[in-house]
């Protein structure tokens, strides 16, 4: 067949939030019947089996690759050899990425990461020790996220970051040890910044069951649906996310596009929920950067309107 | 006939520390242990409240199960690296089980049928280790990429974020509940128990049982044993069958803990786990080993890996110590070991 | 005794077949020379580190090297380091890529000596050993690079190392082979060779034949280190970056294909060309499950699996079946 | 020390009450003294056995009776340990029954086996060598006792009641340290004895000995003979395989000899010489007179010089000449075991100084001594001796691996491989396929490539350790040759064994060790095995006394 073949490659397939992912692209197939467009991922959280992935899907020839980096410099080599021949290439999550065609952000980093610390300051009444959780010091979007977060705290000259920048490694079980460790340091801390999808569940743990719900606050990135419990019981203050099936249906929609050999201009239309009036700037490398306009900051009030 | 003289032969001439040392190698485990704590509490003085002690005991409770099954194996003379995936195996579909068919199942039931599977598992390996007569290491590679394969691949990868009642109930349920000074509430839950309830058994099972002398048998040296009318594949079969149920034990309680069942979680530590059986003093080889070392080697890595915040090591920074530390202590258990020969 | 012969004919008839399926399923697009070229791009670095286990498994005494990619990801982060802290990747492509390569071999020596005096001098028990100084040299990367990912870059000497090819071959896979053949010679040649599966069938009669038994532990994983240095090298020429934390799941991967390969876990066997070609075996099939668009959980399935159904094949002597067996004479 | 009277008995009564039968219910079978009982306990007829290409067994028939004692001779390899797994039911025949009081049966199983009585104290002991010595006596014992099933409480009461019982009867000490010694921390003579204790723990009707006095001193031989007569005397039958005939007609009893895989003779032992027992072994005439004919050369080669290893041994001083064969013998605790791996660098010396050729060395590890030209063949040859996977080459070029490189450190493989053929010529190894695994070949065979290894270097000095310890007759004969003919050479050899006729045959001079020190030295020419053996025993104010009872 002739019609042009996309393939989008996730950091981890089998996880909620590219299970999420998945939908879009099956919804963008359903769309788009004039394309093919599967999802893939690795069985394990491993860059390298990520790029085996990418590289087999190379050669075996496909002409649309979108792409969320588990490691963008990781595949920088191996993107450009894909664009080398000829794959449209559009990337997800990596702001930082030089060989791509276009990368596609839900938001801006540091918006974001300034928006979950300032609904952080507000729940803290601006003071009080605070700390950051992050899935490990590698990981660059993290790391910009509680970077604003720190900037923007400076406006609050009362709140004391402690002990910053826990690694999580994604694991609910072992944030929650983590937790529990901070609240026997600093009895009094009062605030939470999280990252990494799993971090509010063992933050929230962590406070749920030290009976401090509603006493120290917690923020951070997380799903609606697995957060609902500790949200529900106020162990978690508020979760910012961005949806993964909208991201999903965005690149391949780029991608399609590019394929198709048209540009992306800025304030384009990509026909997907929140990405409807992008911004498009240049990106570090030949490529653009688009960013949408796709943050959701929930919390208990309004976290039912987002149920995924 | 008198043989007086092979008495004074009998090794002698060493110190009576290094004799106790030699029989009993878990001392300087707890050495180290003791160490440690003391080192910690003068760092930072907010490490000596009992809420460490009980968070401590409540993290030992999934490693120590896992422990004490790599334990028995280990004292058999074998390996195994696939009871994380076991335990992921039995935790997820058991979950899935309960939350989809029989929501109403008495978590007595789950944990019990949780535990079965798991053995069953480990009755496949055991059954495998025995007929293709090959090290246990190599098997349980194969077995652990088999079953998370099967797990991953057919039965499923969602996570399931809201466990069944019984379930979560068993996670929350408190042994005791104390209030802080600072008016945190402080909670040991009740599946605490289930470790030293564990640890008890498998202590009796290898103590007090033929069974138990026909592990340490088998890790002596396979080939006499089969001789002296040790049946193998039985042994095979129930020390794997055991190490299986502790995996499935350890994951019900660790998906109960968590609040939810991730199918990804647990593999990977195997590693971890071993290191800290072999830090409890049995050897790599098979044939010795105890119990209580091993409690004592588990309890080593996760007070050592729970006290970083607690002595502000940075993040990244770690690494470094965590290793820099089971080389320290590695290197001065073979320090006291070849001061004794 | 042996059946060597047998377990190198095995995997050659699977690499044979897998190609078989691949081309059927696929319909020839797997042997396109791109496909082929890919795949042998690919597997170097893993199989640089199987190489790895293999020599510390044969050297006895549960030998066996964990340490291997976390090295790999030192060396390559350390090397980026420091030759990028006084060399520009781009403005002199040959001296940067020399030194960076110079620097990440050594590292992975260095790397790889202290675990053999560790091993050697305090009697650690290589496990307990391997898996401190993985944490060690992990911890050690991501206190250089601060977790964050350090950009090589692609001077034309490690981009082709990385990316050219050679008569239509990947210069890292020629590079990959050669490494191999060397050390199968080393094995097979020298004294070191002799001496390392002597010592690992009888380690006390090595000490009663008066083998430099610390030497050659200490050279052992100290080449195995020396090839985890090249396979950090490799992974940077392929990727550009380096990171600290690439290639998590190698660890056990490495150990499965040492296995698949008949390299037996208590010391003294093992065959170079057997881990190649079980390297191969692994990538072709891995290949091939993605071709076929099956999930990666499929993979570790089908690897499990067929790690077992080799174990079967050679317990109930298969090939026997299908090789001409000459039975050796007993006296 | 305490000896139970009747130790075995009290085992017998102990394990019929395990077992569930009422004591007397047995008693009708049980004690069966002299008077034979009318059919044969335990008949093999028309045995096969084949290991893929090798025919092992051809056809062997024999029957052993209670309260007999029965010695199975032959050559290594001509198929005795294979005859006994196939009673102590390790191994099933492939043609043939075995009928065990009087019932047939195509095969038996260990559980089996052990519950009819038969007791197998293996050639390699069998010991597990991370247990207790209390648990390997008697853990077995309550093995057979629940019929191998494993699900069962253990008895740790009745666990030490049977080790402490069987430890007394072999003359090992009974108190709780020893009860509770890990076996591998043993010296190998008293894992000898363990082994044989584990044997006559339970109610035995046969006890099969393979090789049990290999490591064994004279006066512990002498302890073992007397509880061979004691079982005996309770009707119980004990076969054994030796390779040492004069022990043989120090038990008496009935001769069983094989040669490749075949009965060849079985008669009273008192129907057969030596020499004519030899004769059917081998199929050849082999005479034992003395090897050594040479005599040593001018000129010290070595000396040891106050060399002392407490508690091991203290001051030994002693001197070779190039060329001469020195012997030392002594009890197995009397220190000689550890001055010989002292000499090796294996345990060195921690006072003291050695001589070669004049110049003074201090010897810290193997290495070391084979630099200096010492070599060194242990007494343990599987453990510490061999490669047993590698080939014979292999084997053989061990200690020359790094001269064997050229310039480039590639070993030059076609020199080896003729240096290990000319070895393996020297050594007549009965194979010319020097890439045979030395795991495949018999103990003689096996003996002759440790050797042979050294003529590879040709060491100044050559400490051979036990040099023909379970080796047969006919291999024995080649190794004494080739030890004259070093000599010859000009090599200094020291022996150490407690075989006392190999000494008086081979030695120029023989040392007597005795705790710890170098206690009379003898012309081997003009003593006798009685000298030797008072000498060994002597000043020992404990053992004399016992000597005299
Ligand atoms: N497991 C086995 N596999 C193959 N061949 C074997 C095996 N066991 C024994 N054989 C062969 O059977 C023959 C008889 O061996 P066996 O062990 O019975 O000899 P033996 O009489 O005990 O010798 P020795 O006096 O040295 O103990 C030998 O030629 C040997 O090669
Ligand atoms: N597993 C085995 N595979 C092959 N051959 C074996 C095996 N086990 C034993 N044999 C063979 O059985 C024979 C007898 O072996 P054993 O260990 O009894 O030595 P031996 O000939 O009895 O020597 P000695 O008389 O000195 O004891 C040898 O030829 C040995 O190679
Ligand atoms: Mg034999
Ligand atoms: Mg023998």
């Amino acid at each position: 067949q002739d019609k042009p073949v996309i393939a989008t490659v996730v950091k981890i397939s089998g996880i909620p939030w590219f299970d999420r992912m998945e939908t879009g692209v099956t919804q963008f197939q359903k769309d788009n019947p004039d394309v093919v467009a599967t999802q893939y991922g690795p069985a394990t959280a491993d860059a390298a089996q990520q790029l085996q992935i990418v590289n087999d899907l190379v050669a075996k020839g496909v002409n649309g690759l979108a792409v969320v980096p588990m490691d963008p410099s990781v595949l920088e080599g191996t993107l450009k050899r894909a664009m080398d021949r000829g794959v449209i290439v559009v990337t997800h999550e990596a702001d930082n990425q030089k060989n791509t065609h276009a990368d596609v952000e839900a938001f801006d980093n540091a918006d974001y990461g300034r928006a979950l610390n300032e609904r952080l300051a507000e729940c803290m009444g601006g003071k009080g020790k605070w700390t950051t959780f992050v899935g490990s010091v590698g990981s660059r979007t993290h790391m910009q996220w509680v970077g604003a977060g720190e900037e923007n705290a400076k406006k609050h000259p009362d709140m004391v970051l402690v002990d910053k920048n826990n690694e999580s490694f994604d694991d609910a079980n072992g944030t929650y040890e983590k937790a529990k460790e901070i609240l026997r340091k600093h009895p009094d801390i009062k605030g939470f910044q999280t990252s990494a999808g799993n971090d509010v569940l063992g933050v929230g743990r962590a406070i749920d069951e030290a009976g401090l719900s509603g006493k120290v606050c917690l923020v951070g990135t997380g799903l609606p649906n697995p957060s609902a419990d500790l949200l529900e019981s106020g162990a978690i203050t508020a979760i910012g996310f961005w949806d993964p099936q909208k991201a999903g249906m965005a690149m391949n929609s780029v991608a399609k596009s590019l394929i198709a050999g048209k540009k992306i201009e800025d304030g384009a239309d990509l026909g997907v929920p929140g990405y409807e009036k992008v911004k498009v700037v240049k990106g570090p490398g030949e490529g653009v950067l688009i960013i949408g306009n796709g943050m959701v900051i929930a919390d208990k009030a309004n976290y039912k309107e987002y149920l995924f | 006939m008198s043989a007086t003289h092979l008495q004074d032969a009998a090794p002698s001439r060493r110190s009576a520390f290094l004799d106790l040392v030699s029989r009993r190698p878990e001392i300087i485990t707890f050495i180290i242990l003791l160490a440690i704590c003391v080192a910690v509490s003068v760092i930072n003085p907010a490490f000596l409240q009992p809420s460490s002690l009980v968070d401590i005991g409540r993290a030992s409770v999934v490693m120590g199960l896992f422990a004490l099954g790599v334990f028995i194996i280990l004292a058999a003379g074998g390996i195994d690296v696939s009871f994380t995936a076991i335990a992921a195996f039995t935790m997820y579909s058991m979950t899935l089980v309960v939350k989809d068919h029989v929501p109403d199942m008495p978590i007595a039931l789950v944990l019990v049928l949780a535990t079965a599977g798991g053995a069953l598992l480990g009755v496949v390996n055991g059954l495998l280790v025995h007929h293709l007569r090959v090290p246990s290491l190599i098997v349980t590679i194969g077995t652990q990429y088999l079953f998370r394969g099967i797990l991953l691949a057919f039965i499923g990868t969602v996570w399931i974020m809201s466990l069944p009642t019984q379930m979560g109930a068993f996670g929350r349920m408190p042994l005791f509940q104390f209030e802080s000074g600072d008016g945190r509430t402080i909670t040991l839950p009740f599946y605490f128990l289930v470790l030293p309830a564990a640890a008890l058994l498998t202590w009796w099972i290898l103590s007090r049982t033929l069974m138990g002398r026909a592990i340490f048998a088998l890790g002596g040296n396979a080939s006499v044993a089969e001789r002296l009318g040790y049946s193998l594949k039985t042994i095979h079969i129930f020390l794997f069958a055991y190490a299986g149920a502790l995996a499935g034990l350890a994951g019900i309680i660790h998906a109960a803990a968590n609040r939810q069942a991730n199918p990804f979680d647990l593999v990977g530590s195997e590693i971890n786990v071993i290191a800290a059986v072999v830090l409890g003093g049995a050897r790599i080889t098979g044939g010795t080993g105890t119990v209580l070392g091993t409690l004592l080697g588990v309890l080593l890595i996760v007070v050592v890996n729970s006290v970083l915040v607690m002595v502000g090591i940075p993040s990244t920074w770690q690494r470094v110590v965590v290793g820099g530390f089971i080389l320290l202590a590695a290197g001065f258990f073979m320090f006291c070991q070849k001061k004794n020969n | 005794m042996r059946t060597t012969g047998g377990q190198l004919f095995m995997l050659v008839v699977i690499n044979a077949a897998l190609l078989a399926v691949g081309a059927m399923i696929s319909g020839g697009t797997y042997l396109s020379p791109f496909n082929l070229q890919s795949m042998a791009g690919q597997l170097p670095e893993i199989g640089f580190l199987a190489i790895g286990v293999m020599l510390a498994m044969c050297a006895g005494n549960g030998g066996i090297d964990l340490s291997g990619i976390a090295l790999a990801n030192l060396s390559g982060v350390a090397s980026a380091i420091i030759v990028g802290s006084f060399l520009s990747s781009t403005d002199n492509e040959t001296a940067f890529s020399i030194a960076f390569i110079a620097v990440a071999l050594l590292t992975g020596l260095i790397g790889g000596t202290f675990n053999g005096l560790l091993i050697s001098r305090l009697n650690i028990t290589p496990i307990l050993c391997t898996l401190g100084t993985q944490m060690l040299f992990t911890g050690i990367a991501v206190v250089l690079s601060d977790g964050r990912a350090v950009a090589v870059g692609s001077p034309e000497l490690l981009s082709q190392i990385g990316n050219g090819l050679f008569l239509g071959v990947p210069i890292s896979f020629l590079i990959f082979v050669s490494a191999a053949g060397l050390i199968a010679a080393l094995l097979k040649f020298t004294p070191f060779g002799l001496w390392l599966m002597l010592m690992g069938t009888n380690p006390k009669a090595a000490t009663f034949a008066g083998f430099p038994k610390a030497r050659v532990l200490i050279a052992t994983y100290a080449t195995s280190g020396l090839l985890a240095g090249l396979a950090g090298v490799i992974i940077a020429a392929r990727n550009v970056n380096v990171k600290w934390d690439y290639g998590t799941s190698y660890l056990l991967i490495a150990i499965l294909i040492a296995v698949m390969a008949g390299v037996r876990p208590e010391g003294g066997y093992g065959r170079v060309i057997c881990v190649v070609m079980a390297t191969i075996a692994l990538q072709l099939m891995s290949s091939l499950l993605n071709f076929g668009g099956l999930s990666n959980f499929v993979r570790d399935f089908a690897w499990g699996a067929l790690l077992l159904t080799f174990l079967a094949v050679g317990r109930y002597n298969l090939v026997g079946l299908l090789t001409p067996n000459k039975s050796r004479k007993l006296v | 020390m305490r000896v139970p009277r009747k130790p075995a008995r009290v085992a017998t009564a102990r394990v019929l009450t395990v077992s569930g039968e009422p004591p007397v219910s047995h008693a009708s079978t049980s004690p069966m003294t002299a008077a034979a009982p009318a059919r044969p306990f335990l008949e093999l007829r028309g045995i096969h056995k084949r290991f893929g290409g090798v025919h092992a067994l051809r056809g062997v028939s024999f029957s052993i009776a209670a309260g007999e004692a029965y010695h199975l001779l032959g050559e290594n390899g001509c198929g005795k340990s294979t005859v006994i797994k196939i009673m102590s039911g390790a191994h099933a025949p492939d043609e043939g029954e075995i009928v065990l009081e009087g019932r047939s049966h195509r095969a038996l199983d260990p559980i089996q086996s052990l519950a009819a009585g038969i007791e197998t104290v293996y050639q390699d002991l069998s010991l597990l060598p991370n247990l207790t010595v209390a648990e390997n006596v008697a853990l077995n014992e309550q093995l057979v006792a629940h019929g191998g099933r494993l699900a069962r409480l253990f008895d740790r009461t009745r666990l030490k009641r049977t080790a402490e019982a069987a430890l007394a009867t072999v003359g090992l000490p009974t108190a709780r340290a020893y009860l509770n010694a890990i076996v591998s921390d043993l010296p190998l003579a008293q894992r000898q004895l363990v082994a044989i204790a584990r044997a006559i723990a339970t109610r035995a009707r046969l006890v099969i000995m393979d090789e049990p006095t290999t490591s064994l001193t004279r006066r512990e031989v002498d302890n073992l003979i007397a509880v061979v007569e004691r079982l005996r005397s309770e009707g119980v039958a004990v076969l054994f395989v030796t390779h040492k005939l004069d022990e043989c007609y120090r038990i008496g009893g009935h001769a069983i000899v094989f040669r490749d895989g075949q009965c060849v003779a079985q008669g009273p032992l008192t129907d057969y010489s030596k020499h004519r027992l030899t004769e059917l072994m081998t199929g050849r005439t082999i005479d034992s007179q003395r090897y050594r004919t040479g005599a040593p050369q001018a000129g010290e080669l070595f000396a040891a010089d106050g060399l002392s290893l407490p508690p091991s041994f203290a001051r030994v001083s002693f001197s070779l000449r190039r060329g001469e064969i020195l012997g030392i013998t002594g009890l197995a605790d009397s220190g000689r075991n550890e001055l010989a791996t002292a000499i090796a660098g294996v345990t060195p010396a921690a006072r003291g100084r050695i001589r070669i050729d004049g110049k003074v060395e201090r010897i810290g590890h193997p290495a070391h001594a084979i630099r200096l030209g010492i070599g060194y063949v242990p007494e343990d040859r599987l453990g510490e001796g061999l490669f047993l996977d590698k080939s014979i080459f292999e084997n053989e070029i061990a200690l020359v691996v790094s001269d064997l490189a050229n310039a480039f450190g590639i070993v030059d493989k076609a020199k080896g491989r003729a240096l290990a053929g000319r070895i393996a010529q020297d050594m007549r190894l009965n194979t010319g396929d020097i890439d045979l695994p030395v795991g495949a070949l018999s103990g003689g065979n096996q003996q002759r490539v440790l050797i042979g290894r050294w003529l590879s270097i040709r060491p100044r000095l050559l400490v051979l350790h036990g040099p023909t310890v379970g080796v047969d007759v006919g291999s024995k004969d080649t190794i004494y040759r080739v030890i004259q003919q070093l000599a010859e050479d000009g090599m200094g050899l020291i022996i150490i064994s407690d075989d006392l006729p190999e000494l008086l045959q081979n030695c120029d001079r023989i040392l007597v060790m005795n705790a710890g020190s170098v206690v009379a030295e003898y012309d081997a020419q003009a003593t006798d095995e009685e000298e030797l053996y008072q000498a060994m025993l002597a000043s020992r104010p404990d053992m004399q006394t016992e000597a005299a009872r």
